[in-house]
């Protein structure tokens, strides 16, 4: 059921983006002096990617790229991350106004999103191990396995010719570790991340055979005609500056296809000052020292994403226990109809899915005119979900204290209220912990899902992580032990509390 | 051998009733509980209810301050009258707290906060309901834990008070709001010879301070000490009431001889004593 | 005029004793409650425990039947002896295991368990301990029940019965067990005086057939009519003990006296009466 | 964290299947006298379907030729479900010997399995609006959107002809409805689902043009040589014999690609007897009576499922809650090693999401040489991951019945084990219905993950009707329904309860 109903939801949120209607967006643009653009910091090198060097910083040609435009605009650029897959749907919740991440212009994209002019030109670049000499270009490898990217270009062009195995991948640094372990024999990949990817591996050779041709494009919502128009000019000014030209060359992007795309000589001027630096801070073998050292500038990333998970996963239970307070005692105590509500509340959350959930709060209520910022959608989505589960604990552990208590405190004159607070609340607490311990946990892991709204928690800082430095299992304890970090204590902390408390016990 | 009869400021002159029960009638799902109870306790005096077991002493004790809510009859209860069935929903929620924030109960079973400290038992009503300081709260807490003899115990939890100490604290907790009437359920069921003293000590104080107060026992010889008024109640009925002296004594009606003729005989042929 | 002295088998003649208490001190957390106590009870023999509210009374009894484990000394009861700290751990629990099945308490709060009705409550140890029938179980169940008079609660829930009634239940649960010994905790504390004939009668029925028993009570009267020993502690000690006229009528410890003076009182110069 | 996990453990799963070794496979055959061929009749039709006429029988052209193969071998022939995707670690499993289900021969997957020779073979039809008389072929259709299935090799073809937008389906209904509704202006689909799926539309109008051509190929666990051998063999006696073109005559889907695949005439020789019957059981508009009628006759599949979803979350309910139960005592009353492994089964468990831990029961215990029937491994799975949540539930209710009971029922002269038996777990019990009940109402909705493990249960039975009437909301809403039906009486029941016990308290 829900899987599929998922699946209409989202793809019923994503066609709505056309249509969702909005002010000018070049205005906004003017007034707010901001350019926001959307982009993926995990999509890699050289594109959008955290500085190797310090990995706290977000480089990348097309940063620099954006910034030159907004300036041309007389306005500030911000970049806004969001999912690769979100790019698109994020642009119909005006979340920034454009979408730059080497995005290909296809017809299928088109037909959702408009482009501006290609800004780069790529060409599929092949690589092969270096003892490989034999091999120059696709015509040697019939009948060899070769591998490259899902759902690109690249592999579009392997499939047409016939004559060889193709093995698709998700990342961009496994086809070139597997062909360095010999799994396969060729990469055919987007000629930066050949350049990014496949030249730092010693084992491996880029050959000068390139095939096919992508385009690069800026995606817009359809209506911002204004804006669009704006930065092709922009585009075309910083052309014919030549500060397209020197963007690419400092990071050693320079290729005949956006020559021609941009219509100037071939040769390089300049020599690839941020490549080589790049390369500097990547290749070096080191020492055990500075490898710790390394693992220690991961920290801040990590910990900044753990901070979101904690805010979130905080924030996110101070909401689901009060609301789930509210909740039980209308259940309990509340007129027949607030009862109803109540359990038809409680039973229609905890009868659909959390994604689902936060995709119509995230991508569903702007429809409706409703658009809450990536951290309260994440933050209600949660909170509403868990207060169902609070408040049938609640529930629980307020029938489990003796009615004749309530009328000790009753006969002493207290209000209702105030016999509640005082106590029952103080008596069930006792009972609820453990197994609001074990929601709470929950809550962390289930945290992690409001990356697909563009929240950058520790999930998805360790995926930018991983996929610049290619190191998915020391990264991955990193995370694993700070998720550790952060739900130990609590459960560490319950346990003692609920020692504290049995004191009152015999 | 009334040791109240001594400070009585006499009841019946004293200025009109502090509780007045008129045709109060209970049922528990169909069974009758209480049926037309009528009773008067003027203010002041301290009126003492016996009974066999099961004949609804306790219920009444709930219906006076509205625990039980009783199915019709009157009720006068420190100046405010509730009145069943008219009285009834919000109103009558309304009329029970004003009536409770005036009438002090302890319970049979003592019912004491498990979570709050044996201080914080006594404080936590003063300080919510009346808005009082701690420091004032905690004052008259202390006070009243001497009072009982168990200012040794204030920062122990219910749970590690032996049965005699739990149900001084609950006298004390009830106390602590400072009532003018004050409904005890078997105060001294687990208090020994000794305590016994104490408690009579408080209620003699309270009786001097005017305060009306009305007991439920078992304990007859405790009954004739403390009574200004008795009041037998059988199956649900008030079957005698009046002096202690009369009741307690000599009554009129058999079935109040018959319930106390255990004490009446003590009463008459006294145990063999050898000099002190 | 104790009524037990008539049918007594002479205690002190019948075939040794029923419990033993040797030296047996306990402490909670720091506060010495029971100071190497001593007591002997003859078999068949009914023994009264009096004493101020907090001197160890409950406590002793909890750790006759293992509830409380007391530190050490040594306890023969109903045959099987525990001696602390040498039995502990595994051994311990065996051991007090049996002593439970042959030693039957009354709690002073009951405890009946809520979720069953009387019956039930009768019924479930006989059934899962001794693994009898259904029907015997209940027969007996019905028997104790009428015995103290709670014949039409049979299929009541311990929350709708009195306080009284509960504390019959509480007494005819114990009995259910036929144990040997029985331990009761304030067995009167909410039955009044028509109701305390019954509990008198079971008692006696029970001492007739030479089960040991041992009450722990304030009610000094209660215990006058009861015991056949009478032991008085304070401040968890033996003070004194013997037969009740002496212990009760003239005790020679001062404390004794000083505990029983509003007794003693009553009982040497008997309140004024109308004559019968 | 869970997702990147997941994908790696998936992954590796997937991977290992290749290796695991196994007896030889055609000896087994032999010896049990079935062979075992796995499908997904979610696929849809004419491959392997639900018989519109009849629901409760599953038919297909694959189904029949599989029957030829099985008798030509000697043996009984005996279809085992899985979804799609898993068809092919399915195989890793040896829980079929190999898989049919018009699955294209292609490098990649190539890679992974062994292929049979091609059984059949399509070409991709163009399929467009009756109206638009002027469409032709691909040619005529510069610039206007095509739809086609992801991942096939029709939308291969549309991409490389960069001339006209391609618009992607997951289901093979949608793109034919699209077209009716003038979103796009043709689809190109496999011949078999064209004809199938397009014909029936009345607005739809398949043209004679026909392009590129892909083989269906039966897949086989590399290292069943032999049996693939006799598979072959079989299959070309078959052809010799005539029967594969009178299956595929008989369900209309004889084609020139076939023929000269199979080096036979071209020219039909029977009428399509079985395509026909399929048309009429779907094109007849049905008068009300009769719709409902065939409403009625989804319920008995529907049912099925929803019996499968009953039998696993009632198994795996009662599995937790046993489960739960020694958890809660071992962590309350064990021994500190006892309790401390009851802690640490906890805290793994919650800490890792439900998915991952059926994955890697159901395709990686295998490894280990532990092989559970699906079945078996959705319930533990499911079992074991609840049973942590109840554990922690009962712990809070045991708790909080008063010490007092447990010293009555002692001084009773009970075994611990009998006091807890009947004095403290009633009284817990009261207090836990609420918090089990939500779990267990969670766990209906999580059993439908079981599903990835080929288990058909009400949300798989749900989707395979769908796909064969083109009818996802009215079906939908049934299954909806029936979810209600078997969630709902049990937080009934639940009430119900609780008032009962409830008449005990004052
Ligand atoms: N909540 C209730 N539901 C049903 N019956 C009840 C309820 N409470 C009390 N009763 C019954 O009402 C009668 C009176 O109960 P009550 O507690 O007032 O007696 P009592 O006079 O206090 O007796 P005791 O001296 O033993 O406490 C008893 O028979 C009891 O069983
Ligand atoms: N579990 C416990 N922890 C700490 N102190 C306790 C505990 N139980 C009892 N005490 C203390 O031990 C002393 C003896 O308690 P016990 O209940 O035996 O007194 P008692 O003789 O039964 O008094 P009463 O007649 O009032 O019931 C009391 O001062 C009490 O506060
Ligand atoms: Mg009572
Ligand atoms: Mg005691």
């Amino acid at each position: 059921m829900s899987r599929l109903v998922g699946g209409a939801v989202i793809a019923l949120l994503v066609l709505t983006v056309a249509r969702s209607a909005g002010a000018d967006a070049l205005e906004r643009v003017r007034q707010t002096g901001v350019l926001r653009w959307g982009s993926d910091a995990e999509g890699g090198a050289p594109y959008v990617f955290p500085d190797p060097a310090d990995p706290t910083r977000i480089i990348g040609y097309e940063l620099e790229l954006m910034e030159h435009v907004a300036r041309e605009l007389g306005v500030r650029a911000e970049m806004v991350q969001n999912s690769w897959d979100g790019l698109i749907p994020g642009l119909g919740r005006h979340d920034y106004e454009l979408a730059v991440n080497g995005i290909e212009i296809t017809a299928d994209r088109a037909a959702v999103v408009a482009f501006s002019e290609p800004y780069y030109a790529a060409t599929e670049q092949l690589a092969v191990r270096r003892d490989e000499t034999a091999l120059r270009c696709l015509g040697d490898l019939g009948g060899r396995k070769v591998g490259t990217l899902k759902a690109t270009a690249a592999e579009r062009i392997l499939r047409e010719r016939g004559d060889l195995e193709v093995v698709t991948y998700d990342s961009q640094l496994s086809p070139y570790e597997d062909m360095a372990l010999g799994r396969i024999d060729a990469v055919l990949m987007d000629f930066p991340i050949a350049l990014y990817y496949g030249q730092l591996n010693p084992k491996v050779r880029l050959t000068d055979c390139e095939v096919g041709e992508v385009l690069y494009g800026m995606a817009f919502r359809q209506e911002d005609e204004a804006l669009r128009r704006e930065v092709n000019a922009a585009l075309d000014r910083l052309q014919r500056a030549g500060v397209l030209r020197q963007i690419y060359e400092e990071w050693g992007l320079w290729n005949d296809a956006t020559a021609n795309l941009l219509g100037e000589p071939q040769r390089v001027l300049r020599h690839a000052s941020k490549y080589e630096a790049y390369l500097r801070s990547m290749k070096q073998e080191l020492p055990l020292a500075e490898m710790v050292a390394r693992y220690g500038s991961y920290l801040p990333i990590l910990g900044r994403g753990a901070l979101m998970t904690i805010a979130i996963s905080g924030l996110a239970m101070l909401l689901a226990v009060l609301l789930g307070l509210v909740l039980a005692l209308m259940r309990m105590y509340g007129p027949w109809w607030l009862r109803w509500c109540a359990v038809v509340y409680i039973e229609a959350i905890r009868g659909t899915p959390l994604l689902i959930q936060l995709y119509l709060i995230f991508y569903g209520l702007p429809n409706l005119g409703i658009r809450l910022s990536p951290f309260f959608a994440a933050l209600i989505g949660l909170g509403c979900n868990y207060a169902v589960y609070e408040a049938e604990n609640y529930r629980a552990g307020i029938q489990s204290v003796a009615a004749a208590q309530a009328e000790a405190a009753l006969s002493l004159g207290m209000s209702p209220r105030q016999a509640f607070l005082h106590v029952i609340l103080p008596q069930a607490f006792r009972v609820v912990i453990p197994p609001v311990t074990n929601d709470f946990i929950a809550l962390f892991k289930d945290s992690s899902l409001v990356s697909v709204i563009t929240l950058v928690e520790l999930t998805k800082a360790y995926g930018m992580l991983a996929a610049t430095y290619y190191d998915y299992i020391g990264i991955g304890l990193m995370a694993a032990a700070l998720y550790f970090l952060m739900g130990y204590p609590f459960s560490f902390l319950a346990r003692r509390v609920e020692k504290r408390l049995a004191k009152a016990k015999r | 051998m009334n040791r109240f009869i001594r400070n009585r400021t006499f009841p019946f002159i004293s200025p009109g009733l502090a509780v007045e029960v008129e045709g109060l009638s209970k049922t528990f799902d169909g069974r009758t509980v209480l049926d037309s109870i009528g009773i008067a306790v003027p203010r002041g005096c301290l009126t003492v209810l016996i009974g066999p077991s099961g004949c609804g002493k306790t219920t009444l004790l709930r219906c006076l301050n509205g625990l039980d809510v009783f199915d019709c009859g009157r009720v006068t209860i420190a100046g405010i009258t509730v009145e069943r069935p008219q009285l009834s929903g919000k109103r009558w929620e309304q009329t029970i707290r004003a009536v409770r924030r005036k009438v002090g109960i302890v319970f049979q079973s003592f019912n004491l906060f498990p979570h709050l400290t044996v201080l914080d038992n006594l404080t936590l009503a003063p300080r919510t309901v009346k808005g009082e300081s701690r420091e004032q709260a905690e004052t008259r807490a202390m006070e009243l834990l001497k009072l009982v003899g168990l200012a040794d115990k204030v920062g122990a939890y219910p749970d590690f008070l032996s049965g005699g100490q739990q149900q001084r604290v609950a006298i004390a907790r009830a106390l602590a709001m400072e009532p003018e009437v004050i409904l005890y359920d078997e105060p001294t069921s687990a208090i020994d010879e000794e305590r016994v003293d104490e408690v009579l000590d408080v209620m003699e104080a309270l009786d001097a301070r005017d305060m009306t107060q009305v007991v439920v026992t078992h304990e007859i010889a405790f009954a004739r000490e403390v009574a200004e008024h008795v009041v037998f109640l059988d199956e649900g009925a008030v079957v005698e009431e009046g002096p202690p002296e009369q009741v307690l004594t000599d009554p009129l009606h058999p079935r109040t001889r018959k319930f106390l003729r255990r004490f009446l005989a003590t009463l008459h042929n006294p145990p063999p004593t050898t000099a002190p």
